[in-house]
């Protein structure tokens, strides 16, 4: 029998509160392959590691069970302890008697006998461990980045500044994203498209970065360091080569009453179009379900006046197909939609707004080429009032639509709108409705202190109930203050709506096609919600922006650095050691059935004839399975399609988990 | 039928088409044919039978002899061919070393429902229409076939031969409303209580014999589980009440979706189990949840166990009017 | 007196807890000046245990039980439950009215429809 | 087991490395209380569990075995718990045929994200299968004697 170690971490009182630690060692130090059995507070700290180490010395272990926290935690960590000993780092068991333990049981001796049980569990599996070998697979170094506003130009401007070509896939006409829609950034109230411009361009004109744009990501396969994706390049009908982004299609093109997103619908646009001046790449697109030639077949009059002969009504969409090494989603956000919140009057007054529009109401390219005025009859509005958390840290039903999360942004945003208003337009009333301000960050709340004691600005703590729109154009705001508890009537001319921001809709099915985790709000899951927060679970695939959970445009830029700089670290090696739990075929009971071939998800499995040729029984050639190693996962669906029990799983053996079961269940 | 079976293999083994014929030869007794290889006209003449005893099914048989040299001669029967094109389906079967003629089939006979109806000490039998001659050591008896149809014949799922080189006589259609299921059915109505029960009843009898595990032609790994020290499972003998059940349900697991329901298990069982319909209980789930499904009814089909839908129902499906 | 918060509570089925001071209820309230707990005190005194200063207050008459604060509330508190809970501890108390089973079948009229006399139990006993 | 002692169930939870393996230790860092009566092996994928490994259970003494894997759609190997649905319909449905308790077993989709989730799924099972009492009907009778 192997001789194995066990050590009892205390991790401080985190298990020790709960589990008696000394017990479980005593305890399992009596089991019948266990030759030293021992505690220490910290067995992940240096001096735990060296105990661990001493002992495999002294007592030539075989084998290593260390009762800790999650392996998902430290099994890497003590994989390299014993590793550093000498031992075969596969020849370790993790029990994890403290978030399956300690962290969720409040009697001792229950706790104390749970910890036992998973400490025999792991010795009965680590007596069936055999040493494992890391294979090695190579690393295409190529970096694909899913999303092209802010938070994917900033990664790949990174990634492509270390060396390595990355592309960009972005599902608008261009990149750019919310941030080419916003006027003003806080809190240094810099113009935000002089900012981002540069950016864009450096991202066209780098020889290392392709932009898709006006593309979707439509499958993905593979793993870290070998993704092969398929790309849908939507038609533009436009030849992106010829056009020169001239504009005269733009308008010449005679349907003009397109709703234009970019200006969120405030404001039209051509079925031919360019969708901003700064637009990367800048050229025209036409728009299929309303083009009068693609939907007709008449017209034509782009094609007329294109002197680069660039548009093509044939044009189709194309794949592409391109392998990287890894893959960083960065599919930002949206407004959500507030049509249901009937009592804010947002779908029945054009002078409610929501924050975003009020941006394009703000910026010199807007509908109102970024004079302050309501929509409804142009005059410049007097008084203004801001409602915050229109959908955010909203658990109710009521409305379908609200988020239970902070939206992190607005408070800021907020304070931003009503200084600006404030300063440009002096003889405005301002009133921003808050639940609270939440001003977390350098120079963030100075700022908003500015709003109030610089601008005048009036906070009111509490929520508006209602904005009823008046038969003289105005809007009536009834609210709630909360200090000094009365209720309020606001005759406004304006209300500015801090919408809730939430994941944009394609992050949930490219999460699917990514295998990358998803919280119930969509938002990627970070690998580790402190320590790894750019990296997916999913090893090779890194989060950036606001997909990973809402954040401001300084904190999307540093996210977009670290996750650059991952990737860059992932791109800088020649080869990856593989996963060596992988599975492997037993030829002598392999039937050769193709069941295994059938269920793998990564066509790891072939097939070859061999001879099973003795000489008492002459000659036998029979079909087997092959597992190539380097492209199975193990994820283990073979071994249990497989009829004759041929197939098993290193590291998730059969016999291993049955071990398992019976410590469990003894 | 025998003797233009033995003539069609004797000119196929005459020109050299094939080089051995896999039928069927009388055992100790007439009721217990084996199956038989033959390799020249002479020996089929002295011992090749096919009668309404020849229930047995030879598929199985071609995994190894289709690996031999030269071609084999196989008669299948409807339920044989489609456990031929599971085999096929799953690489087990060379179909370029074996020439198949398909034989029309209207039942088998159970020799003990034929001893039931008084046959006893049978010798010899033939079949005209419904009418089943037994010559016997007590004399000559008659008995109605309709009456002594094996289990599986009664509920005959299809009369065709789904695969084959040449066809003997008419080939036969498939029988949809064979009423197959209504047992199983019958058992889903019960309380937990009385199927357990019942199953205890039956499964108790069990002596581990092997004998379903042998004849099944999806039972048919390299090395089974059960002889496999690694597998966890591999037993010899049941030692207790669970292990009993823990055989059955293993078994009848490992070939879910794979099973043709040819229902060689029921027949062989020398406990007379009636191990068929745990096999049926899978394939009427399967049909319910996943869509109808015949194992071998066509080759290269994807057994249900290795398929899905993104749309399956929930395994607690199974709870019906349950928790969820 | 922690008693009747529990009964209020049990009553309302409302977890007051729930309630992240938004102000958003009485920000709604139609009848926010008659009242002299606001919707947002309402539900902070609950959650205090001030059970009887609301049962003493006008306020739980002035409500109009329009259910604009449950509408509308992001959390999913429902002020106007509370209220309506106030109020029936308000008629527990009063003359400790409470109706006792074996008083039903002397009170009983043929003309009365069933579910009255359920509710009228439900209502005035514990 | 003595007879006055209160019935602890032996409830063994197969959980996949992915989501429900981490939905269990967030329900860890969430100090999510659920009973000590479950203990989790950790596979790297719901299709790992071969319904071998739940019969051996049963045999060797467990009341009750719940198989937890990322939600459909989201398995970290793509399709691997479609696989485990159908297995395990299959499976749980033969066990009803045959008349043993149905509630013993469970499938349930836990993600990462859903440690409230995994608790509350415990607690939910443990409190059935203690309803349901020792399981008789599978169980090892050598295994017991002990």
């Amino acid at each position: 029998m192997r001789r194995i170690g066990v050590f009892v971490c205390h991790c401080g009182t985190n298990i020790a509160a709960t589990v008696d630690v000394k017990t479980v060692a005593e305890t399992l130090g009596k089991e019948p392959a266990v030759v030293y059995a021992t505690d220490y507070p910290y067995m992940c700290s240096e001096a735990g590691q060296n105990i661990i180490k001493d002992a495999i010395k002294e007592y030539q272990l075989e084998g290593v069970v260390v009762c800790s926290c999650s392996p998902r935690m430290h099994e890497a960590t003590f994989r390299k302890t014993v590793a550093a000993a000498g031992l075969n780092p596969y020849m370790l068991e993790v029990a994890n008697i403290r978030e399956q333990c300690s962290w969720i049981h409040k009697d001792i001796p229950e706790a104390t006998a749970k910890a036992i049980v998973l400490g025999r569990a792991a010795i009965a599996k680590v007596l069936l461990n055999t040493p494992l070998i890391a294979g090695e697979s190579p690393v295409t170094k190529r970096a694909l980045v899913i999303g092209g506003g802010i938070a994917g130009i900033q990664t790949a401007l990174d990634i492509a500044e270390a060396g390595y070509p990355v592309d960009i896939v972005e599902k608008e006409p261009t990149i750019g994203g919310k941030m080419t829609q916003i006027d003003k950034t806080f809190p240094t109230l810099d113009c935000s498209s002089c900012i981002l411009t540069p950016k864009m361009v450096e991202c066209a004109q780098n020889d290392k970065i392709t932009i898709y744009s006006y593309s979707e990501v439509e499958a993905v396969t593979g793993f870290v360091g070998n993704f092969s994706v398929k790309i849908r390049r939507k038609a533009r009908f436009v030849d992106e080569d010829k056009c020169t982004g001239c504009g005269a299609c733009t308008e010449k093109c005679p349907v003009k009453n397109i709703p234009d997103a970019y200006n969120l619908g405030l404001s039209n646009r051509h079925a031919a179009y360019i969708p901003f001046a700064q637009a990367i790449p800048n050229v025209a697109v036409l728009d299929s379900t309303r083009c009068i030639k693609l939907t007709k077949g008449k017209c034509g009059l782009c094609s007329t006046v294109c002197s680069a002969g660039a548009i093509d009504y044939e044009q189709k969409e194309t794949f592409v197909e391109e392998k990287y090494g890894a893959i960083v989603a960065a599919t930002g956000y949206n407004p959500i939609n507030i049509d249901g919140y009937d009592e804010f009057a947002y779908s029945q007054s054009k002078d409610v707004v929501t924050s975003l529009e009020f941006e394009r109401i703000l910026k010199a390219d807007g509908p109102t080429e970024g004079h302050l005025q309501r929509l409804s009859d142009g005059k410049q509005p007097k008084t203004l009032v801001f409602v915050q958390c229109v959908g955010s840290r909203e658990s109710g039903s009521q409305h379908g639509c609200g988020k239970e999360y902070c939206s992190k942004i607005c408070c800021m945003y907020t304070a931003k709108h009503a200084m600006l208003c404030r300063e440009k337009y002096p003889d405005t009333d301002v009133y921003v409705f808050y639940i609270d301000v939440r001003t977390p960050g350098k120079n963030y709340d100075e700022f908003y202190r500015r709003a109030v004691e610089q601008y005048g600005v009036h906070y009111i703590k509490g929520m508006v109930g209602k904005v009823a729109p008046q038969s003289d154009g105005t809007l009536d705001v009834q609210a709630s203050d909360l200090i000094s508890n009365e209720q309020l009537h606001i005759k406004a001319d304006m209300v500015v709506l801090a919408a809730a921001i939430e994941a944009d809709k394609s992050a949930r099915p490219l999460a699917t096609m990514l295998t990358a985790s998803m919280d119930t709000n969509d938002f990627f899951t970070e690998a580790h919600a402190k320590l790894r927060p750019v990296e997916s679970p999913t090893a090779g695939v890194f989060l950036s922006g606001v997909c990973q959970g809402p954040k401001d445009i300084p904190e999307t830029v540093a996210q977009a650095g670290a996750a650059a700089s991952k990737v860059i670290g992932l791109l800088a090696k020649d080869k990856l050691s593989c996963n060596p739990c992988v599975s492997h075929s037993d030829p002598m009971k392999c039937n050769g059935c193709s069941s295994c071939a059938n269920v793998c998800p990564y066509g790891a499995i072939t097939y070859e004839e061999k001879d099973f040729s003795r000489r008492q029984d002459g000659s036998m050639i029979r079909r087997v399975a092959v597992v190539n190693e380097a492209v199975c996962q193990g994820c283990g669906a073979c071994t249990v399609a497989c009829p004759s029990g041929a197939m098993d799983l290193k590291g998730f053996a059969t016999g291993q988990i049955m071990a398992e079961v019976d410590a469990i269940c003894k | 039928m025998q003797s233009e079976m033995m003539k069609r293999a004797s000119e196929l083994l005459a020109d050299g088409t094939v080089v051995r014929v896999l039928g069927w030869k009388n055992g100790e007794f007439v009721y217990d044919p084996t199956p038989a290889v033959f390799d020249s006209a002479e020996a089929l003449e002295k011992d090749f039978v096919y009668h309404d005893f020849c229930g047995s099914n030879l598929s199985k048989y071609l995994i190894k002899l289709s690996k031999l040299e030269g071609k084999t001669l196989v008669f299948l029967k409807p339920c044989d061919s489609y456990s031929f094109n599971q085999l096929l389906t799953e690489h087990r079967i060379k179909r370029e070393n074996v020439y198949i003629i398909g034989v029309p089939c209207d039942g088998k006979l159970d020799p003990d429902k034929v001893r039931e109806a008084g046959a006893e000490g049978i010798l010899g039998i033939t079949t005209d229409g419904d009418t089943v001659k037994a010559e016997t050591m007590y004399g000559e008896v008659s008995v109605s076939k309709k009456d002594c149809l094996l289990e599986r014949c009664e509920v005959c799922k299809s009369h065709k031969v789904v695969v084959y080189d040449e066809m003997l006589g008419e080939n036969g259609e498939e029988n949809p409303e064979s009423g197959r299921f209504d047992m199983v059915a019958k058992l889903e109505a019960m309380t937990p209580e009385e199927r357990f029960a019942f199953w205890r009843g039956e499964l108790s009898r069990c002596i581990r014999c092997n004998a379903c595990r042998n004849i099944c032609p999806a039972c048919s790994c390299e090395q089974c589980v059960f002889d496999n020290p690694a597998s966890g499972v591999s037993q010899k003998a049941a030692a207790d009440s669970f292990e009993e059940n823990m055989f059955h349900i293993i078994r009848a697991f490992h070939v879910a979706g794979r099973c043709t329901d040819c229902g060689e298990c029921s027949r062989v069982c020398p406990q007379h189990i009636p191990l068929h319909l745990l096999n049926r209980k899978f394939i009427k789930d399967i049909n319910t949840y996943y869509g109808e499904y015949q194992a071998g009814a066509e080759e290269g089909s994807r057994a249900p166990l290795v398929n899905f839908t993104k749309e399956d129902c929930e395994p607690n499906v199974v709870y019906k009017g349950g928790s969820k | 007196m922690a008693d009747l918060k529990e009964l209020v509570l049990t009553t309302s089925g409302v977890n007051p807890l729930k309630c992240m001071r938004c102000g958003k209820c009485s920000g709604t309230c139609p009848s926010y000046d008659a009242m002299e707990y606001h919707p947002h005190q309402f539900v902070y005194m609950v959650e205090k245990g001030d059970i009887e200063k609301l049962m003493a207050s006008k306020s739980i008459y002035t409500c109009l039980s329009c259910f604009a604060c449950v509408e509308r509330c992001p959390r999913d508190v429902e002020p106007a439950k509370l209220v309506e809970a106030v109020r029936l501890a308000v008629i527990r108390q009063q003359g400790q009215n409470h109706l006792k089973s074996e008083q039903i079948p002397e009170m009983l009229d043929d003309d009365l429809p069933q579910q009255a006399i359920v509710s009228a139990f439900r209502k005035y006993s514990k | 087991m003595q007879v006055n002692q209160e019935f602890k169930p032996k409830i063994v939870a197969f959980c996949c490395n992915w989501c429900s393996y981490a939905g269990a230790d967030l329900a860890g860092t969430n100090r999510s209380n659920y009973p000590a009566d479950v203990k989790i092996i950790r596979v790297p994928c719901s299709c790992r569990v071969n319904p071998l490994f739940i019969l051996r259970a049963f045999q060797r003494g467990a009341d009750g075995v719940i198989l937890c894997g990322c939600h459909p759609g989201d398995c970290h190997y793509t399709t691997g718990n479609y696989y485990a649905r159908r297995r395990m319909t299959l499976l749980f449905s033969m066990l009803d045929y045959l008349g043993i308790e149905k509630e013993r077993t469970r499938v349930e989709w836990v993600s990462a994200a859903e440690g409230a989730k995994f608790a509350a799924t415990m607690n939910e099972f443990v409190e059935t299968v203690t309803a349901l009492g020792e399981n008789k009907r599978l169980e090892d009778l050598r295994c017991k004697a002990k």
